[in-house]
């Protein structure tokens, strides 16, 4: 098992690149304007969903069509407790990462059984029910009223208001869910997940508790997917269930099948390349063929399981 | 006292009418979905939206969109060949390469195609709900074929339900008494046997594509029809309702899928009617993933003995 | 010229070395056999001659022409069928409806009726009871329903696999007068099996098969003298 | 290696039964194996050797009959009629749970009657429930009684309900005021009891005790390592992860001490690479470590597969066919390490068709022929039996040896 | 591996290429931000063709102090995360004077807080909701609020049309939502009963369950605060179940295609623009714009329209500068002071928002003529 990825094998790869996202706020010449700066941030936060998803599909073989109900429920659970009671973001956060992972289970435990089709299946309607539960009950959510007004993130007291502060906040999550992510990759635990994609039953026979280890990797793929909702919410400063369309579920699974499922860098790269891409593509395409992108989404899944289902980053070397 | 009663019975008579037209819309297109996973037992995403280019090829077809009308009878037939062609080339382009990938490829690469068709109809089509235009629907459709008290059932109800049955009993002779429904039903139960049998079974495959987008497209018509509206993203709600239904009746067979489209058109405008309206897709996902937790064979399925 | 011949035909399953150059032939009228221990590449063997498995190397030549890149319906069209180990019949389908399947790609209607009632004459078991699921019947009878299928696909040569696996003795024994009948009628065959006995008696020719090599072949009544085929079934 | 003395009785099968729909595999199979031992399961294809090495793991437990492996039993010793009466009862008792959860919150939390419980309901708590069945249809009699009271409560639900459905927003709530002290006990009860009883039934020792089935893992880290016959390695993993897979069962490093890179975590890593690195070495596989395992050569994988069932550290070894495919070398070779197992003290319980092997190697042998035993004893026993000749070599054949 | 990298670098270069792209015309930009593609592009289809209208007239009498208006367009598909996007794009390039937009609220609200960071103003021409306003002082509204259109509404219908018992069909989203809680507050301080709501998702086709209920409750009328495409269609099935009642609903309907609908006919609606109420200015921006575009406009267009007069003005008042756009709109804070546009006088109160009449109009034999009696 070559559970290293060659972006974390390779120094003289990795190093560099974490120079350039770590100055990227303070590149000359306007370029980290805050449109790109709000790109990058973006960005980032998609490389932690693709994080998160990819504890499910790629290291335990289960798709996952429901990601975005996990991505929601964290930006409305953080998003709501700002509102209501002004909650510094590192009281809230744990709170929303602790709701994800309660319905994480939740939705994971009567799964357990269920072979892929089912499972991707039962993943999206929960999914399409939490965002459903969102957007009527008003009483709770204010429903397609949206909730306007959100906190930006603090520190030590002190409001982060600067977009690059914003950048830097989630870049600390992104790394913080990377160490746990390869962390876990290359653990018992890690193994155990590969163990359960490759053969559930022989996986069983050399002792690992499937079901035990399943529950695990939901609850740690919805607690990621809560802590990105979680900053979202407090960086958007808005949320509302429009936010939470099935079609992001497609992307976040878009950006790990193109970087190659199961690995950690291809998730990065995955999310690095599409999600600055379809605001290139906002900005090339005229205006009316910006549907288009989507369309060229489903194409590029379509393609990538074609010629290449193994991704852009594959996880074997042969 | 005795008023309300009829109110109340009447209403419940109505909402039975109006369950029953939606159920066998569901069955319709559940039938496809079935139909593809018995034989290849791929979840076919994309079928929602063959049935989403049955009615915009409908609406077209008698709008004049291309350029030219065509009489009612012709477009619609011509739109439900063109939809099973399009079945077949659908498998021929994303599927069929697929065939010796794991499950999980030829999954993600449904919903991709899935993705990519919607997108592509709203391309040509645009995003706004089109309606047919008045003069290109048989104006007799429009009427009540039957009155009682309150209860108003329309030519079209009856159309689409004796369509509905029309189209369920000609799959269902294809199906048990012609050579290619035996070679499905063969295939469906060991495909290895059967291509030692001297079955073609990627011909076999395609036949199967085009009976259930066929079927798909006509719900199409029909729906478009019914509701007039036809709308880029109308296949994504109707496929996943009507996969809904057909795990409720059993993915694989054909009147599981039947009996799960009416269970669900039932429910959900039961659900809409006493319960609350916005959440009927809600009902739909909630019956379909209680019954995958319960039932994971559904109602007719068969356990699929692990083939060692 | 043998009507079928294998020509060093390797077969890898990823990186599992299947078949490692069998070369193997069969002549019309004849009734050969192909014995060994599990997992020594027999059952791979005949799908490779009925091209579900594609050989990565080698020859199969039939009637001297080489079937490289024959679908497998092309080859039952060519008149060579199998009856695949563990039967394989259609559970769901009638026993009707699975003798019709054998006869699939075959278009003379009255000549597959005709044929239908040759095997319920032959299998009288299965006329009895020709509107019953194929899955209610016995294992046996099921072996039945497998070959009378095959034959309805009125085959030159028919590939058996296995034909006794799992039968009770008695039952072994009726398959094989039964093929030995089939045999009778012209058809050539070519017997799989793991009872070596019950198939070297049966056989004119056989093949012992070992880790995906053949390492002996000789006429059937050299082979039950064989002191090899012994050691290889008893360990003796 | 528990330090067995040799001889002690280690696995004991007493009239296991095994049925798929209507067709019996294995049909009253009692066997023993006892330390220090090699055991060979011979029969011919077909025979149900493969099922029943799969009831003594639990991948497909038997239907009935009783196993114990080192005092230990590992099947369920619930008939099958008393779990489907505790089935049907816990299908009731989901089912209910539909009528009295949105009663439940509509007491907690009236503002949300009848607008939350349809999502709720359907996809929330009610999934607790429905996990529950599972372990409920194993459960013995008194578990019974609970469900019982769990039924009964849904019941009084389900009477007010139907009570107060004319007209929810007329009728108003505290009409019910008689029912309402009823109601909120019950709906407490069962919030709290769903998730003591999710506890209670993952813990190992309650489910032991309890006569449930035993899963597979457990089974494994009791002891009882095992083989496949077409191989089942985690092709795309290194031999070495396949190894340290095998010594899951012997670590316990849990989530935070992984994360964290606590010590304890990163020793018992360490630990484990070198007893799976020692494991490689015993069977003769020390330089390929790092080799992806689906790219070994066959015979190889073979010995991998046997390399992971030892880093389980097993009392007993299950060999299901380890010599299918191999030439006579490898088979010599096997021969070696199989010796070399069962010197090391661990029995084993091979099922092998090359006779070769398995007369060479097997103290006792049992021979199965559709389902049956028909013939234990030594090797030399075994083969002379005409009913094991008949079965490997055809009737006419034993009666021309008789 | 160096084919990926480059690959990223690439990508990397294109992004930050576009960004700082910004050309250095001598032009005032006014950007505009609605749908103009996907489901409700036909409302955006009036924004985009107000704003053109209008700026080109501006530019033909020579522009603001000599410079050309620019629109830029930005399409945000009514999708919040998209309009935030689009929002930062407009806030970081500099030239950006003034923004028109965002139709639905929703977009709207996710824009505001990047508008207000960037201290851009905005004028809104159909985002009603009443959070808008309050929450941002860099948000103008040139429409009314849902609330007050709801209130209109239901005096409207009891005192006008004199209906006793109404049922409401509302659309789940913000803007219907708004119109339906303002219509029951005031329905109920009037004394008009709401004998039933019932509700609907966006993408539902089916309301014959609902409709079936309220067949048996025989109201009045059908009030359906929500958009056009879907009310269409619940008429048609309200009729095809026998149901006469009558049907009104607010601006949402206000579009053409209920114009195709044969069972529309003697719908009402609220609508902020009114051809044959206006004066001249109404009738010269009525023909010029049937002229330009060939199509009859709608009140996205005329709200538009004045709209990018506003900013227009705002901007020959006081220059190209953000801040003091901003004061100079929140200065037009009386009606002594107001804009004087096709849709009437415009002035805004401390939030931003502003007053305006509403109009009724009616369906009559498949056109839209304005109700003979108004309500005022």
């Amino acid at each position: 098992m070559h559970l290293d990825d060659r972006l974390f094998s390779d120094k003289k790869l990795y190093l560099p690149l974490l120079a350039a996202v770590l100055l990227l706020p303070w590149v000359p010449m306007g370029l980290a304007g805050p449109y790109v700066l709000r790109v990058a941030t973006l960005t980032l936060v998609y490389m932690v969903l693709a994080l998160g998803l990819n504890v499910v599909p790629g290291f335990t073989g289960l798709l996952d069509l429901g990601y975005v109900g996990f991505f929601g429920l964290g930006a409305y659970t953080a998003g709501l407790l700002t509102v209501h009671y002004q909650w510094s973001i590192w009281l809230v956060l744990p709170l929303a990462v602790m709701n994800g992972v309660f319905w994480g289970v939740l939705r994971g435990a009567p799964t357990l059984r269920l072979g892929d089709d089912y499972f991707a299946i039962v993943t999206f309607g929960f999914s399409e029910l939490i965002i459903l539960v969102i957007r009527n009950e008003l009483w709770l959510t204010r429903g397609p009223m949206g909730v306007p007004g959100i906190a930006r993130p603090d520190f030590c007291g002190a409001v982060l208001d600067q977009p690059w502060q914003a950048y830097y906040l989630i870049l600390f999550f992104l790394l913080l869910v990377l160490w746990v992510v390869v962390r876990i990759r290359s653990s018992r635990l890690g193994r155990a997940w590969f163990a359960i994609r490759e053969d559930e039953i022989a996986a069983e026979c050399v002792g690992v508790n499937v079901a035990n280890y399943k529950i695990i990797a939901f609850a740690l793929s919805a607690a990621i997917g809560a802590l990105a909702g979680a900053f979202y919410a407090r960086w958007f400063r808005f949320v509302h269930p429009d936010m939470f369309k099935f079609w992001e579920s497609i992307l976040i699974l878009c950006l790990i099948v193109f970087g190659g499922m199961g690995s950690i860098s291809g998730a990065l790269l995955g999310a690095f390349i599409l999600i600055p891409l379809t605001e290139v593509l906002r900005i090339v395409l005229p205006d009316s063929l910006s549907n288009a992108r989507y369309l060229l989404f489903g194409l590029l899944i379509v393609c990538m399981m074609r010629w290449r289902p193994a991704g852009l980053l594959p996880v074997e070397k042969e | 006292m005795l008023t309300a009663i009829f109110e109340q019975s009447s209403l419940f008579l109505q909402q039975l009418v109006n369950g029953i037209t939606l159920g066998s819309i569901y069955a319709l297109i559940a039938v496809g979905y079935t139909m593809v996973y018995g034989v290849i037992q791929l979840i076919n995403f994309a079928h929602g939206e063959i049935y989403m280019l049955g009615a915009f090829l409908g609406f077209s077809l008698l709008s004049g969109f291309f350029g030219f009308g065509l009489p009612f009878g012709l477009a619609v037939a011509v739109s439900v060949v063109v939809c099973a062609l399009a079945g077949v080339l659908l498998d021929i382009v994303a599927y069929r390469p697929l065939r010796r990938a794991p499950r999980l490829a030829a999954l993600i690469t449904a919903i991709g195609m899935s993705i990519f068709l919607q997108n592509l109809a709203l391309l040509i089509w645009g995003g706004q709900i089109q309606s047919f235009p008045q003069h290109t629907i048989p104006p007799f459709l429009g009427e009540p074929a039957l009155l009682l008290g309150d209860v108003v059932v329309s030519w079209l109800q009856v159309v689409i339900l004796t369509t509905a049955i029309f189209l369920m009993l000609a799959l269902h002779l294809i199906v048990h008494y012609s050579r290619i429904g035996r070679a499905m039903r063969a295939i469906a139960q060991d495909k290895t046997a059967a291509s030692l049998m001297g079955v073609d079974v990627d011909r076999v495959v395609s036949y199967t594509f085009a009976l259930g987008s066929g079927l798909g497209g006509a719900a199409g018509i029909l729906v478009g029809l019914y509701y007039n509206a036809v709308y880029p993203t109308m296949g994504y709600f109707a496929g996943i309702k009507a996969f809904a239904a057909a795990v409720l009746g059993g993915i694989g067979s054909i009147p599981g899928a039947i009996l799960g489209g009416g269970i669900l058109g039932l429910a959900e405008v039961f659900g809409g009617g006493y319960i609350s309206s916005s959440y009927s897709n809600g009902i739909a996902y909630a019956v379909m993933i209680l019954v995958i937790l319960v039932k994971p064979t559904g109602l007719f399925g068969r356990q699929q003995r692990d083939k060692a | 010229m043998p009507l079928l011949k294998l020509k060093n035909i390797h077969y890898y399953y990823g990186n599992i070395h299947a078949l490692k150059g069998v070369d193997l032939e069969v002549y019309a009228g004849e009734i050969r056999t192909l014995i060994g221990a599990n997992g020594a590449g027999k059952s791979t063997t005949l799908m490779a001659i009925s091209a579900i498995l594609q050989p990565q190397q080698g020859e199969i030549l039939y009637h001297g022409t080489s079937l490289a890149g024959r679908a497998p319906d092309e080859i039952v069209k060519a008149g060579l069928c199998q009856v695949p180990e563990g039967r394989r019949i259609f559970p769901g389908l009638t026993i009707q409806e699975n003798l019709e399947m054998g006869a699939y790609c075959r278009r003379v209607k009255a000549a597959i009726v005709a044929d239908l009632e040759m095997v319920y004459e032959l299998f009288p078991v299965l006329g009895e009871r020709r509107r019953q699921a194929g899955g209610t019947l016995s294992g046996g009878e099921q072996q039945m329903l497998a070959i009378g299928r095959a034959l309805m696909s009125q085959p030159q040569l028919l590939l058996l696999d296995e034909p006794s696996l799992g039968l009770a003795p008695l039952m072994v024994e009726k398959i094989f007068s039964i093929i030995e009948r089939i045999a009778g009628e012209g058809i050539t065959i070519l017997l799989v099996e793991q009872n070596a006995h019950a198939a070297l008696n049966l056989a004119d020719y056989g093949y012992v098969m070992e880790t995906g090599r053949i390492i002996l072949e000789a006429p059937a009544a050299d082979l039950l003298k064989d002191e090899r085929v012994k050691e290889a079934y008893l360990g003796e | 290696m528990a330090g067995r003395k040799t001889g002690e009785l280690l696995l004991k099968a007493h009239k296991v039964v095994k049925t798929f729909g209507g067709l019996t595999a294995v049909k009253e199979v009692s066997l023993e194996v006892r330390a220090g031992e090699i055991v060979g399961l011979i029969g011919p294809n077909g025979a149900g050797k493969t099922t029943f090495f799969n009831c003594l793991n639990a991948i497909a437990g038997p239907t009935s009959g009783e196993i114990m492996f080192a005092g230990h039993s590992l099947v369920s010793q619930v008939s099958p009629a008393t779990r489907l009466l505790v089935f049907r009862l816990g299908a009731l008792f989901a089912l209910l749970s539909l009528l009295w959860l949105p009663l439940a919150l509509g007491v907690v939390w009236p503002e949300t009657f009848f607008r939350l419980e349809a999502v709720l309901a359907l996809s929330g708590l009610a999934f607790f429930r429905i996990y529950l069945l599972k372990p409920l249809s194993h459960f013995r009699a008194w578990s019974r009684l609970l469900l019982l009271i769990f039924v009964l409560a849904d019941g009084l639900w389900a009477v007010v309900w139907l009570w107060r459905s004319p007209d929810f927003a007329e009728v108003g709530f505290f009409s019910l005021f008689p029912f309402y002290p009823l109601l909120v006990p019950g709906a407490l009860l069962i919030l709290i009891a769903a998730p003591f009883f999710l506890l209670m039934f993952n813990l190992p020792r309650v489910r032991e005790a309890f006569g449930q089935h035993l899963r597979a893992d457990v089974i494994t880290a009791l002891g009882v390592g095992r083989t496949f016959q077409n191989i089942r390695l985690f092709s795309s993993l290194s031999a070495l992860d396949n190894v340290k897979l095998g010594r899951h069962c012997r670590t316990r490093a849990n989530f935070f001490g992984i994360v964290l890179a606590l010590p304890g975590a990163r020793k018992e890593e360490r630990d484990s690479a070198e007893k799976a690195a020692e494991c490689l070495r015993f069977v003769g596989l020390g330089k390929q470590l790092e080799s992806r395992a689906g790219s070994l050569p066959y015979g190889d994988q073979r010995r991998l597969e046997i390399a992971r069932a030892l880093a389980t550290e097993p009392e007993l070894l299950l060999l299901d066919e380890p010599a299918a495919g191999m030439n006579p070398t490898e088979s010599a070779g096997l021969i070696n390490l199989i010796r070399r197992i069962s010197q090391a003290g661990i029995a084993v319980l091979i099922i092998e068709h090359d006779m070769k092997v398995v007369m060479n190697l097997a103290d006792r042998i049992y021979v199965l022929d559709h389902g049956e035993l028909i013939a234990s004893g030594t090797p030399a026993e075994v083969r002379s039996n005409p009913l094991v000749i008949e079965a490997y070599l055809g009737a006419q054949h034993a009666a021309a040896q008789a | 591996m160096k084919r990926l990298l480059r690959l990223i670098g690439v990508i990397f270069f294109l992004t930050s290429f576009v960004a700082v792209s910004a050309s250095f015309a001598e032009t005032i930009k006014i950007a505009v931000a609605s749908p103009f593609t996907g489901p409700l592009a036909s409302f955006g289809e009036g924004v985009k063709n107000g704003a053109l209208l209008k700026a080109e007239e501006i530019n033909s009498n020579g522009g603001i102090n000599g410079k050309k208006i620019e629109i830029i367009l930005g399409d945000e598909l009514c999708d919040p995360k998209e309009a935030a996007a689009v929002a930062t794009r407009f806030a970081s390039d500099p030239e950006v004077a003034i923004v028109v937009g965002h139709l639905c609220s929703s977009a709207t609200l996710a824009a505001l807080p990047i508008y207000k960071e960037a201290g851009l103003p905005a004028i809104t021409p159909a985002s009603t909701n009443p959070e808008i306003g309050k929450s941002s002082p860099y948000y103008f509204r040139n429409v009314y609020k849902d609330d007050f259109q709801g209130d209109f509404l239901a005096n409207y219908a009891e005192k006008v049309r004199k209906f006793k018992k109404i049922a409401i069909f509302y659309e789940v989203n913000d803007y219907a939502m708004g119109l339906k809680e303002a219509f029951v507050r005031q329905a109920k301080n009037i004394g008009l009963r709401v004998i039933g709501a019932e509700s609907y998702m966006a993408e539902t086709t089916d309301f014959k369950a609902q409709l079936t209920k309220f067949k048996m409750m025989r109201p009045d009328a059908i009030f359906i605060p929500g958009y056009a495409p879907q009310a269409t269609l619940l008429i048609s099935q309200a009729r095809s179940l026998g149901m006469k009642c009558a049907f009104f609903g607010a601006d949402g309907l206000d579009d053409e295609i209920m114009l195709k609908n044969p069972d529309a006919d003697g719908l009402f609606v609220t609508t902020p623009f009114l051809v044959d109420r206006g004066g001249a200015m109404v009738k010269e921006f009525v023909a010029r714009y049937r002229n330009k575009f060939s199509i009859e406009p709608n009140w996205f267009a005329a709200n538009t329209y004045d709209a990018v007069g506003l900013a227009a003005a705002a901007i020959a008042a006081v220059g190209n500068d953000r801040e003091k756009i901003r004061a100079y709109l929140a200065g037009i804070s009386s009606p002594e002071k107001a804009f004087k546009g096709i849709t009437g006088a415009t002035y805004f109160d401390v939030n931003g928002d502003c007053l305006k009449a509403a109009f009724v109009k009616l369906i009559k034999n498949g056109q839209w003529v304005s109700a003979e009696e108004q309500l005022q």
